[in-house]
């Protein structure tokens, strides 16, 4: 019953992503600072996307997470910015922290919008520098995707020494958020300051941080996923019908190796995906290392291909009529958003031996 | 009943829960230390014992019929098993070839009453055969296998030359593909035979590898007689049966250190070696080589897992499991050298005791035919994007040009 | 006697000083304080006053004659004088292409008339002339050009388009290589023209790159009118003349950031990020890469300072000067890459006033064209392997075939 | 004149190497631990080959380090060991030093024979753990080439904090010398332990060690230059005449790009080889930057020379009887035996605002 709810809504996302998420359109996004495109975001909330994943509880449909996974990997392979990973992983803090229900559920109706500000200035982990005190939030944030949009953040803080996640509603006193240029303008960027900003907690303690920040991290492999498998299927299509000296490129092995690594590269961070994703289902200590492991083969694979599918159009492949560019920027922007891939690294290396036993 | 390979209704689980005891009541007998400081010959004895007992409990030559010695089991049981015995350091490695791919192969094409007579012994390791394919110019090539037959008789006679051959120098049999007919292109040319290696006029040289170790020999034939009922296949089917052959592992088991250390071992040498007195595991370079082998292994345990699900679901693993070497052969030479470099002037230090699962050294010394053998990094690739991704195949200029006419 | 490029018996050291004098003296009005906030326009007309000051000072085309306004001068001032301009931030870009290559040829290959008249304006700054070579279907591979050139009395029509023409949208003059003869192989049916860029049926469309500028150009050609007065080279010699054409710049200089930041901008970024609230600059992950950078810079400025003794010396720089841009090109992206992790999320950010040799992030914007245009990664390989190595060229079915038969 | 004798020397060298470097000989030396051909390096000292950079006043040539570089590049290309940059930079130091005049002209003569004892145990660096203390040295260091048939080591030790080089005489009191099997038989290590050892002070301080070693870094440069311009030279010679699937393996860009990227590494290395010595016989202050450089780019080039030479040669390039594992051992003997490149890379970096403003 969940699998045939499953199967209908990903062809429905498919039917819908194919006819609005048209070349065009994107590269309207990716013309000004902030964008988003909202008119998409109505459908996918008129389909029911924000509510798939959360629990019934929260007032979602409590599909869970893997029925997520598969949805984002369809919007990355076509470059789609929805805050759906940012939705569900607000959502899900705030159950497990027992607050603010109202706007979980906010959340799952599409009502509200949320943003994970995770990210660090100068630095490319996540020990947050934003004070909470006295019930309010002091300091400044990385850029972060969908703040320019959104209607809530979710932020990493610290009380004291104490590093935890805290959901502000951005309409309050004392938020400046300011719409930065990037490198990927369709993902809604702004970055956000805090003076005095009340805020609550919903989670305590790095390790909580560190989890959340692993099922975004999760979430956004599959996005990364369905990106690079773009890049390889648009890469050997081109590989395949572009002659030079008389031969399709893709004869040529510099082409042809090049290609296989790109898919080594795209089955290995699969791999990974799926593992992180499996074990967070079912609730397996080892998630945190195993997310790591997504985060970076993931990254990594879409990186990857990314850059070497530009290189594989050769002239074609730099211009920005092309689709190359899209991924070539999509793919850097997931791999900064939630830290960069040395704090991961560490991260994975200082648990290894809990991963060993798996 | 402890001695079934095929219970009724058994779950891959159980089934696995047993093979591992049975397995652990083998250490003693036939583990690593057993086996420490034995002479070849006395390692190839002992391994003959295990291979006995295997055959009587049920794990050996797993897919074939247990009325023969086999295991009566499916091909799912015989990965599993493959993967539980990989974890102790049995003897295994003289039966490999023999009996992953002759055997099956002289059961399918040999005449019935040969294969209900050879077989048996080849599975209880009282006989050992060996594959005689590769040639000084045909390796990746197997087409261009220059090694000729000549009709005499009722048979035909061999000469010619054979090289990287598995355990040639222990083999009773084998099985052989060369050409017997240089006029027609290569691929149409070859003819596929069983030998008996005590046959007139072979001889059997060991190759001394870059490391020392020897398994791999040449071959010479002069004027071998093999008569016309020992050819297994058509005259001029011989290139489509020796893939045949060599599709019979369809997937195949490695560790996944690819034979060197595992990276916890890397780890804990990273743990007690200094960078300017500070511990090399709290320095970058080495962390973001381990994260990036890390990764790697997941992912290919994940491709892996997925890959038994499917052949325990009675599906074809697909090609993408030529990953798996092409990507940790690469790993394991890499650590190696990194290991070393953290050694600093001692990574020089070769331990003769040392083996290539435990000592760093050893592993990086003895990887480079990890690389090479059972398909370059080269080849590999090629595979991947020609079957996986579906790219042109190469130019082959020599593909429909008789034989003896390729430049 | 200040402006006068070459003086008797200066030794290169004294040119190079003088050079370097000069352009310090013109760096409040073209430099890059000057330059900041002026449109393209604005730019362009800046540009031309200084190749008016080059010109007179002996510094425009260095090689060619004083009295066209070049600068009478040699190959290695050239490349000398190059190598400081480019430490300025002068407007030189547009220039670049017009003086480099269609300005040498057209003296060499037309009448001489023609070259008297239209070279100086050219070297003073007031034209531009572009190089209509590449097409949609022809790119690494040149002769693959269909653009083409039908007989019409006096002259020639041409119909089709070319891809990827710099300045092209400012430019006056052309020079263009065209098929004439579709029914021989590809190399031998071309034919090598100069044209005015003010024809009738010329239309010029700018192609938008990733990043955002625009230099590059798609140019059509419809029924546009050519006398044969304007061939440069017999017909059908098309092909070799345009190879004669790339070939003047035997010796291209690039900054050895490869129009990155430097690698001290690196070390500087690393030294301000943190991973974990540890200074970057102290991470080995970071060290390595910044070392092999290192290494890489040096080892390249080893080869490039060799190769100017060569030329100095009146010898032919050798094809090992391709590993420069082949090299730094990948260099230039992978500091990028993990400058940007080193950021963060703020890694993400793309200053609108940024440029790629100050920013790490609009290094990495811009940088993919630099490891496609002028000689892909994998043409350079290539050319490294066979003409350095002596390694066999790639197979080539379409080399022999009739240009109007290749599938 | 002094080009007339380099180039006389340079043609002998070649000639004798020519006749007496056979594959069967060195496979010979691969075999026992602690191998020395004894014999080559007696006609070396015939034609004086210890003596031509060792300065006048020491009792050598005088040629200068310059005409080192280009012999041991011959050595590195036919994987001869012989214990001659050892040599000059141990009769370098004693006469920076001012001790041991006698050792110096022995070193020169061919008489004496030395070995740097500089590698450390469990550490890729070089801070020495050897204890100088009241005239005699205690403790024990990584195993050094040529320890095994050496008269006198040049060893790093610390007298306090303060590390630097002495000299030690290997028939004096005190001295263990084990011969140890290594992957590089051919030259001659043995790990040498010292208990109350007599040993002379040669140079002091940290930055002196370095710059030796630098020196010596430099010379085995050249070693590894010429090892990778021959690992070059066979591979592409195999590349040519080996053919697969009806085409020489050298016309598939698998290989092709595999060996233009071996040239590039091989060029880069030469050019940083090139310059540190240069700087050396300059007498310039970037000296020890460079020589990092070299140690690193030199290093890179020869490992990824013999490496993927064995991968061109296929399953020939496996085995004992062909010449890629001479290279293969070689290659990582000489980038081990005076510190692993981890430390050589701090040391790049630490140093590199030095080199910018060159």
């Amino acid at each position: 019953m969940e699998n045939e709810i499953l199967t209908m809504l990903l062809d429905q996302a498919v039917r819908l992503l194919d006819a609005e998420a048209s070349q065009t359109r994107l590269k309207a996004l990716l013309e000004e600072p902030g964008s988003f495109d909202a008119a998409l975001w109505g459908k996918a909330v008129e389909l029911g996307w924000p509510a798939i994943a959360i629990a019934e509880e929260s007032g979602g449909l409590g599909l869970g997470i893997g029925s997520l996974a598969p949805l984002l990997q369809e919007l990355g392979q076509r470059t789609v910015s929805l805050p759906l990973a940012s939705g569900y992983v607000t959502a899900a803090a705030l159950l497990e922290g027992g607050v603010a229900a109202d706007v979980a559920a906010q959340l799952a109706s599409g009502q509200a919008i949320a943003t994970l500000a995770l990210g660090e200035a100068g630095e490319c982990g996540l020990s947050p520098a934003v004070v909470f005190s006295g019930g309010t939030l002091k300091g400044a944030k990385a850029p972060a995707s969908f703040a320019a949009v959104a209607t809530h953040a979710l932020v990493s803080a610290r009380d004291g020494d104490t590093p935890g996640l805290y959901l502000v509603d951005l309409t309050a006193a004392g938020v400046t958020r300011d719409v930065v240029p990037t490198i990927d303008n369709a993902r809604a960027a702004a970055a956000l300051r805090f003076d005095d900003t009340p805020a609550t907690l919903v989670v305590a303690g790095w390790n909580a941080l560190l989890r959340h920040a692993g099922v975004a991290a999760t979430l956004v492999a599959f996005e990364q996923i369905g990106g690079a498998e773009r890049c390889l299927r648009i890469s050997v299509d081109y590989a395949k019908e572009r002659k030079v000296f008389g031969q399709a490129i893709g004869a040529f092995q510099a082409i042809k190796h090049k290609l296989a690594d790109m898919y080594q590269e795209l089955e290995i961070g699969r791999g990974c995906a799926i593992d992180a994703l499996e074990s967070l289902e079912e609730g397996r200590g080892d998630f945190l290392m195993l997310a790591c492991t997504a985060r970076l083969g993931a990254g990594m694979a879409y990186d990857f291909a990314a850059r070497e599918c530009i290189q594989t159009h050769g002239g074609i492949g730099v211009t920005w009529e092309a689709e190359p560019h899209h991924h070539y920027r999509r793919a850097r922007s997931l791999a900064l958003e939630i830290g960069g891939a040395p704090f991961w690294r560490d991260l994975l290396v200082d648990g290894q031996q809990i991963l060993e036993t798996v | 009943m402890n001695d079934m390979s095929t219970q009724a209704n058994e779950s891959l689980g159980d089934y696995v829960a047993r093979a591992r005891a049975w397995l652990d009541a083998m250490e003693p007998r036939f583990g690593h230390e057993a086996r420490k400081g034995l002479t070849v010959d006395q390692d190839l004895a002992l391994a003959r014992e295990y291979q006995r007992l295997k055959s009587e409990a049920g794990y050996a030559c797993i897919t074939l019929p247990r009325a023969l010695g086999g295991g009566g089991g499916s091909e799912i049981q015989k990965i599993l098993f493959g993967q539980e015995e990989f974890k102790h350091d049995f003897p295994t490695t003289y039966f490999t070839v023999s009996q992953g791919m002759p055997i099956p192969m002289l059961l399918r094409y040999a005449d019935k009453e040969i294969g209900q007579r050879l077989a048996p012994p080849a599975i209880r390791g009282e006989t050992i055969w060996c594959q005689l394919f590769s040639e000084p110019s045909a390796g990746s090539d197997l087409a261009a296998v220059r090694t000729r037959a000549t009709r005499d008789g009722d048979g035909w006679r061999i000469d010619g030359q054979k090289l990287w051959t598995t355990w040639a120098q222990y083999a009773d049999y084998a099985i052989a593909v060369v050409r017997t007919d240089p006029t027609v292109p290569k691929h149409a040319g070859l003819t596929f035979f069983w030998l008996d290696m005590k046959s007139p006029g072979i001889t059997v040289k060991p190759v001394r590898k870059l490391a020392g170790e020897s398994e791999i020999n040449e071959v010479f034939f002069d004027n071998v007689y093999v008569p016309d009922s020992q050819r297994m296949g058509d005259v001029g089917a011989g290139f489509r049966v020796a893939i045949e052959t060599l599709m019979i592992e369809r997937y195949s088991v490695a560790d996944d250190a690819c034979g060197g250390p595992t990276l916890n071992e890397f780890a804990k040498l990273a743990a007690n070696s200094r960078i300017n007195g500070r511990a090399a595991i709290d320095d970058g370079q080495v962390r973001r080589a381990l994260a990036e082998a890390i990764v790697e292994r997941q992912g290919l345990r994940s491709i892996h897992r997925r890959a038994l699900s499917a052949i325990a679901e009675g599906k074809e693993p697909g090609p993408e499991g030529s990953i798996r070497k092409l990507r940790l052969a690469r790993r394991r030479q890499a650590m190696g050298e990194l290991a070393m470099d953290l050694m600093g002037a001692e990574g020089m230090l070769l331990e003769p005791e040392g083996t290539s699962t435990l000592d760093h050294v050893w592993s990086w010394m003895d990887v480079p035919g990890a690389r090479i053998a059972g398909g370059t990094d080269e080849i590999l690739r090629n595979t991947i994007a020609e079957k996986v991704l579906g790219l042109p195949q190469d130019y082959r200029p020599d593909k429909k040009v008789p034989f003896n006419q390729i430049g």
